[in-house]
């Protein structure tokens, strides 16, 4: 009983641990996603709130927090309040089976970073995709309302359409690393960039990479896919009905979606936590001199800062990063930090590569949108799909 | 002993299903339902294969259901696209207003 | 040695311009068909040279196609001395005719579907050819004969020329009947339709049953290769387009009742009697179609009533007993009557599609390379040595001689008719005055570059192969005492032939009108192929019909069969008039009998013990 | 605790079965069955059937139930109106049967000694599906997908708009 209960005592530990990472994740991605569309527009984004906004999504949160939760009249109201609810646990309930790192000794404990490990952990992902469609479809149907109709409607159709090929994409991945457990998928990308699974394997998979990208593009709703919720076209699309905490849930139901499908792709195509390089060729240092060069740049800009404010915030921004590259210099903590850093350094970038996209393409028309993914995606996904199997059967005779 | 479940168990919840199964296809008057009905019987003989397939330890009962999805699949979207041209045809979802051929 | 791509190269031909053909540009087309056919010519040669020394036969076997019980046919092809011959014929002069078809068919609607078709007909010949069964044989049989039909009536807007086909198709059914026939009882004898064990084991049959067999078989070859009284489709079967009449009904498909009949020399040797009727039908023919040809205004339809009669000296030779020697014929034959056939093809098209030799005439000038290939062919069939067809011939002749003088008599009677018509319609095309109005051009040499080469073959390919000799292991010896006496009144016969035909249609040109006011009665009768046509129509054709009507349709069809039908409907109407009760329409009220129903079986079950109670 | 799971589940899957029968609008019978399959493939998990589980819950839950909201949603389809005669008179009754007859002989045919354990039977990985489906069952799985060729086929066949 000492096991079960030192094992039940680390899971809810490690479920604490991520739910608390998560959601200020997911409430910072919000405020980098302003900044990054903010600099792509050339326009300085957030910046009241707290130093260069850093405390704007608090102030978000206590917003939605107090605003009148509004009920309005004739909407089905068990599925009303259900939809919110069901699109926000379906969301989360992926990230339960995502690796983010190798297995940890914490004194006395063993454990993998990671909350459980399935045999079948991509079909469990899959499963809870499929189902978050019921969120938004039932959020437009019970509204009561046209355009959440309609947002409903167009979710619905697209998140069904883009499961096949994003299905297709992890597939051919797959095919190489011959597992379903997406922790032995990592560990079967082990020794530098060229044994990751978009370079990989008798067929690099870049298009089934490129394939996957896309459908996830529009499985979370994003731009240019963002046809369920096209504010000039359908006012807000199928969270038109929803305010407060409510509306909030959507929002994070998306970014939680965001964070799962780059992490899945992190994943299935680069690698998970593995550095690109061996140690022997400073894999190690490459944190370090990131965040020294960060820090570097904070202070410099902080002695020769334009306005006031600058010459207090940036030189203490500047120290904490240069304390961070010291932190990863520590033996202790190196062995658990540096998989963490691969794996968010990559995971960050395909999520910097979403809010890119957004600032960057304009929407899709809704039949392009269903001609593109049957006509072209689809295609294209059995296409590699067939190439990748007959080579691996091939190469694994 | 606490920690077992008898086989008969899953068996007698198979059937149970499967009557409400029945039981929706003959006592709703909604197509829709009625063809949901159809989907819960399924459900119900998808259990049972399963069961069998755990107690003979054997995978075949798996592959059974495999199959018995795929159809269920296939029945789903020759089915609905029926109800879409009936409801087209009738404007009604009503099972006891489709009883003829003909308009 | 991958046998198996000879046939396939022409299949793959068929397929490519069938579904593809009528996108491609014509040049595309013939390039695929030409191609394909050349390239099977060629693994042809590679396989002889791959086989070495030519004794031993080569079967390779690909597949089981029919394995039911006992029975297990495979696909199995087989090369021996006799296939190599057939092969070389088969896909030589098929290339030739391929080729020279570019320029007859270049003005013609529906270019791909002819060279689709033609190497269609090639892949079934090389089947009929390599197969080592009789049932792959007859797979071949039956697929060259459909090629036959379609490409009797390829004008298929024109009435005669699909009736020439339904004709072409019908008669040949009456001939595979009795292959069929042949074929069951082979099977019911000897439990097996593989050559090799149906030959070993008719070496210890009794001889009625082999005499059975072979009279059987002959049905069969009577219909394919146009003997008595089975001929009467291919005169009409010249409604294709010529190159067609060269290809199949001239040099390959009609000489497949030769092949058959030689390569089941075992069951003939063994059954005497049926050897004698293969003699006695051949020459019959041989005589008949002669006599025909003498009086036929039609270039094609003189050289059509031609080839039934070269047909009937190769089963002459057959059934005297020297194999070799009808194969010999065979592939002589197949030069100069594919060379007589494109040639008078080159005559129709110089002339834009006149066929009546009344309006030809002094064409020798205007397309004198046509003419001189034709000479060739003329001089070869005429048996004029040292051409080829002479030798041939010659070797028939003697081998009949030695069976039956009589048929030897008949034959050289009948080799001074050949001399006589084919002369008769050189005289007639290419000599004296041009009597008709359409203006006569040289071909093109896509033409007559296949015609020059079949030429020289009809000119020396009596000495460049020497068939008998290649064949001589294949077949039992049969002596052969050259008789020089023999030779020399052959070679009269058909210097008469030609002799008479110059002082008929060159010395005198209105002898000829006279000589048939005078013998009227004759003449009138082999003017109209000895009624044989109008026969048929009134013994077989008529009854037949008139019986169908009468019998089969007003009284079993309409009076039985439709009775029953019509008497088992009303009864189910009763019947459902009574159930239709039950169908509401109300799929719930059905949903609750299926219930109904599961419910009393799972009793049923219980009660009658199929479950523990 | 295998017990305690079971019955949870059961307990769930029966209720959300009434549900399904019960409740007058479509689209909350669809939702009851959707809670339905759920519940089976935690069953199925329990029976150690680890695809077919994933495979209920993707394929049943997640697109065939789909579209079937979807279609609910797109004939705005309400609450059914009581037409016709009612089939609980006969029907009712012989249900009861059923169900009893069936619960009889499985309390029959299987005596309690094969009992059910988590991990009891590995076999169902998609490891060893893939491999029966790809030998033993390499035929049937091809026909199956000329089935879905043809039901494709039928669906846009019968749903698409009438050409004049």
């Amino acid at each position: 009983m000492e096991l079960l209960d030192s094992f039940i005592f680390i899971t809810i530990v490690k479920a604490a641990v991520v739910f608390a990472v998560l959601m200020t994740t997911l409430a910072y991605l919000q405020w980098v996603e302003r900044k990054v569309i903010a600099h792509v527009q050339v326009r300085p984004g957030p910046y009241r709130v707290g130093p260069h906004g850093l405390l704007q999504p608090v102030a978000d949160v206590i917003k939605l927090l107090t605003k009148e939760d509004l009920l309005p009249p004739y909407v089905n109201k068990p599925l009303y309040l259900l939809a919110p609810f069901l699109a926000m646990t379906m969301a989360l309930i992926s990230i339960s089976v995502i690796p983010f790192g190798p297995m940890i000794t914490v004194g006395p404990v063993k454990t993998w970073m990671q909350l459980t490990d399935l045999n079948i952990g991509v079909l469990f992902i899959l499963a809870a995709s499929s189902m978050g469609v019921y969120g938004i479809a039932l959020a437009g149907w019970s509204s009561n309302n046209k355009y959440a109709l309609i947002g409903g409607l167009r979710s619905s159709a697209q998140m069904i359409s883009y499961e096949l090929p994003m299905s297709l994409a992890i597939a051919a991945p797959l095919l190489i690393s011959n597992t379903l457990s997406l922790r032995q998928l990592v560990e079967s990308q082990k020794g530098g960039i060229f044994n990751w699974n978009i370079l990989h394997g008798p067929f690099p998979q870049i298009v089934s990479f490129i394939v996957f990208m896309i459908a996830a593009f529009a499985e979370t709703n994003r731009v240019p896919f963002d046809l369920p919720e096209a504010e000039n076209e359908l006012v807000a699309g199928f969270h038109t009905e929803y305010s407060s905490m409510k509306f909030a849930s959507f929002f994070m139901a998306e970014y939680s979606n965001m964070i799962t499908v780059s992490a899945l792709a992190t994943l299935l195509f680069l690698g998970g936590w593995m550095a690109p390089w061996s140690v022997e060729w400073g894999a190690s240092l490459v944190p370090t001199v990131i965040f020294a060069v960060a820090g570097a740049t904070a202070l410099y800009h902080g002695a020769n800062a334009a306005r006031k404010r600058d010459k207090r915030t940036l030189p203490v921004f500047g120290v904490v990063f240069l304390g961070i590259a010291g932190i990863f210099l520590l033996p202790v903590v190196q062995f658990w930090l540096l998989p963490l850093f691969w794996f968010a350094a990559k995971t960050g970038g395909i999520l910097f590569l979403f809010m890119w996209v957004r600032a960057t393409l304009p929407r899709f028309r809704y039949d392009q949108l269903m001609g593109f993914t049957w006509k072209f995606l689809f295609p294209v996904a059995m296409l590699n799909l067939l190439v990748t199997s007959f080579l691996v059967a091939w190469f694994t005779k | 002993m606490m920690n077992a479940v008898p086989i008969s168990w899953f068996l007698t919840l198979s059937a149970i299903l499967f009557a409400l199964g029945v039981a929706g296809f003959l006592f709703r008057r909604n197509i829709i339902t009625v063809f949901m009905s159809i989907e819960l019987m399924l459900n119900a003989v998808n259990l049972s294969f399963v069961t069998f397939a755990y107690q003979h330890k054997e995978v075949s009962g798996h592959l059974f259901t495999f199959f018995v999805m795929v159809v269920a699949a296939a029945e789903a979207a020759v089915g609905l696209a029926i109800i879409l041209t009936v409801f087209k045809g009738r404007s009604t979802l009503n099972i006891d207003d489709v009883n003829s051929m003909k308009n | 040695m991958q046998l198996w791509l000879i046939p396939i190269f022409p299949l793959a031909g068929f397929l490519i311009n069938g579904i593809l053909g009528r996108r491609f540009s014509k040049s595309l087309v013939n390039t695929v068909a030409i191609s394909s056919v050349l390239l099977s010519f060629l693994w042809v040669m590679h396989t002889i040279h791959a086989m070495g020394d030519l004794n031993t036969p080569r079967m390779e076997h690909y597949f089981t196609w029919i394995q039911s019980g006992t029975v297990n046919i495979g696909c199995d092809f087989l090369v021996d001395r006799l296939t190599i011959v057939m092969l070389l014929v088969v896909t030589g002069i098929g290339s030739l005719i391929h080729i020279y078809s570019i320029g007859y068919m270049a003005h013609e609607g529906g270019y791909y579907r002819f060279f689709a078709y033609m190497n269609l007909f090639m892949f079934f010949m090389l089947v009929l050819v390599l197969g080592a069964s009789f049932l792959l044989l007859f797979v071949g049989w039956e697929g060259v004969g459909l090629c036959s039909y379609l490409l009797i009536g390829f004008y298929f807007d024109k009435k005669f020329a699909t009736d020439a086909g339904n004709k072409a198709f019908i008669v040949n059914r009456s001939g595979d009947f009795g292959f069929s026939l042949a074929m069951f009882y082979m099977f019911k004898n000897f439990g097996s339709l593989d050559f090799d064990k149906v030959f070993h084991q008719a070496a210890s049959a009794p001889e009625w049953v082999l005499t059975t067999i072979g009279l059987l078989l002959l049905v069969g070859a009577c219909g394919k290769s146009a003997q008595i009284p089975l001929y009467i489709w291919l005169p009409d079967a010249m409604a294709g387009p010529t190159p067609v009449s060269a290809l199949i009904h001239a040099a390959t498909m009609v000489t497949a009742g030769v092949y058959m009949t030689a390569r089941s020399w075992v069951i003939f040797t063994h059954a005497p009697g049926a050897m004698d009727v293969i003699a006695i039908v051949g020459i019959a023919t041989a005589f008949m179609a002669a006599t025909i040809g003498l009086a036929q205004n039609d270039i094609k339809k003189v050289f059509a009533y031609s080839t039934i009669s070269q047909l009937g000296y190769m089963f002459v030779g057959i059934g005297s007993g020297a194999f070799s020697t009808g194969i010999y014929h065979l592939v002589t034959h197949a030069f100069f009557k594919a060379l007589l056939f494109l040639g008078a093809g080159s005559v129709i098209h110089a002339l834009s599609g006149e066929q009546d030799m009344r309006n030809m005439g002094g064409l020798r000038k205007k397309i004198p390379i046509t003419f001189w290939t034709m000479v060739c062919a003329w001089v070869a069939i005429s048996g004029i040595p040292p051409f080829s067809g002479f030798f041939s011939k010659d070797a028939i002749l003697l081998a009949a001689y030695q069976h039956s003088p009589a048929i030897y008599w008949i034959g050289v009677v009948t080799a001074c008719m050949t001399a006589f018509y084919v002369s008769r319609a050189m005289f007639m095309t290419f000599f004296g005055s041009y009597r008709g109005t359409a203006h006569a051009h040289e071909s093109p040499a896509v033409m007559w570059v296949p015609l020059a080469v079949l030429a020289a073959l009809s000119l020396a390919g009596g000495w460049i192969f020497p068939i008998p000799e290649f064949l001589k292991a294949m077949f039992p010896a049969f002596e052969e005492a050259s008789n020089p006496v023999l030779m020399y009144i052959s070679v009269v016969a058909g210097f008469a032939g030609i002799g008479l035909a110059y002082l008929m249609y060159v010395v005198k040109p209105g002898m000829a009108d006279s000589l048939a006011r005078t013998f009227k009665a004759p003449y009138t009768l082999v003017y109209n192929k000895y009624f044989v046509d109008e026969i048929y129509d009134a013994t077989v054709v008529r009854p037949l019909v008139g019986g169908s009507r009468i019998v089969l349709w007003k009284g079993v069809d309409a009076g039985l069969i439709d009775g029953i039908v019509n008497g088992v409907g009303a009864r189910c109407r009763d019947v459902g008039s009574v159930l239709r009760l039950l169908q509401s329409g109300n799929i719930r009220s059905y949903a609750t009998w299926v219930l109904f129903g599961s419910v009393a079986l799972i009793v049923a079950m219980g009660l009658l013990g199929g479950l523990p109670r | 605790m295998d017990v305690i799971l079971f019955l949870i589940f059961a307990l769930i899957a029966v209720v959300c079965a009434i549900n399904v029968v019960v409740q007058t609008h479509p689209i909350s019978s669809a939702l009851s069955l959707v809670g339905v399959m759920g519940s089976l493939a935690v069953l199925y998990l329990l029976l150690g059937a680890e695809f077919i589980a994933a495979a209920q819950v993707i394929v049943y839950a997640g697109a065939i139930m789909v579209l079937f909201v979807f279609v609910i949603m797109l004939l705005n389809a309400g609450a059914e109106t009581r037409t016709g005669r009612s089939y609980l008179i006969p029907g009712a009754p012989l249900l009861v049967l059923f169900l009893g007859l069936l619960a009889f002989f499985v309390q029959r045919i299987f005596p309690d000694t094969t009992m059910v354990r988590f991990g009891g039977f590995t076999g169902g990985g998609p490891a060893e599906i893939g491999h029966a489906l790809f030998t033993t069952y390499l035929l049937p799985f091809e026909v199956t997908s000329i089935l879905i060729l043809v039901a494709i086929i039928g669906a846009i066949v019968l749903a698409r708009k009438e050409i004049e």
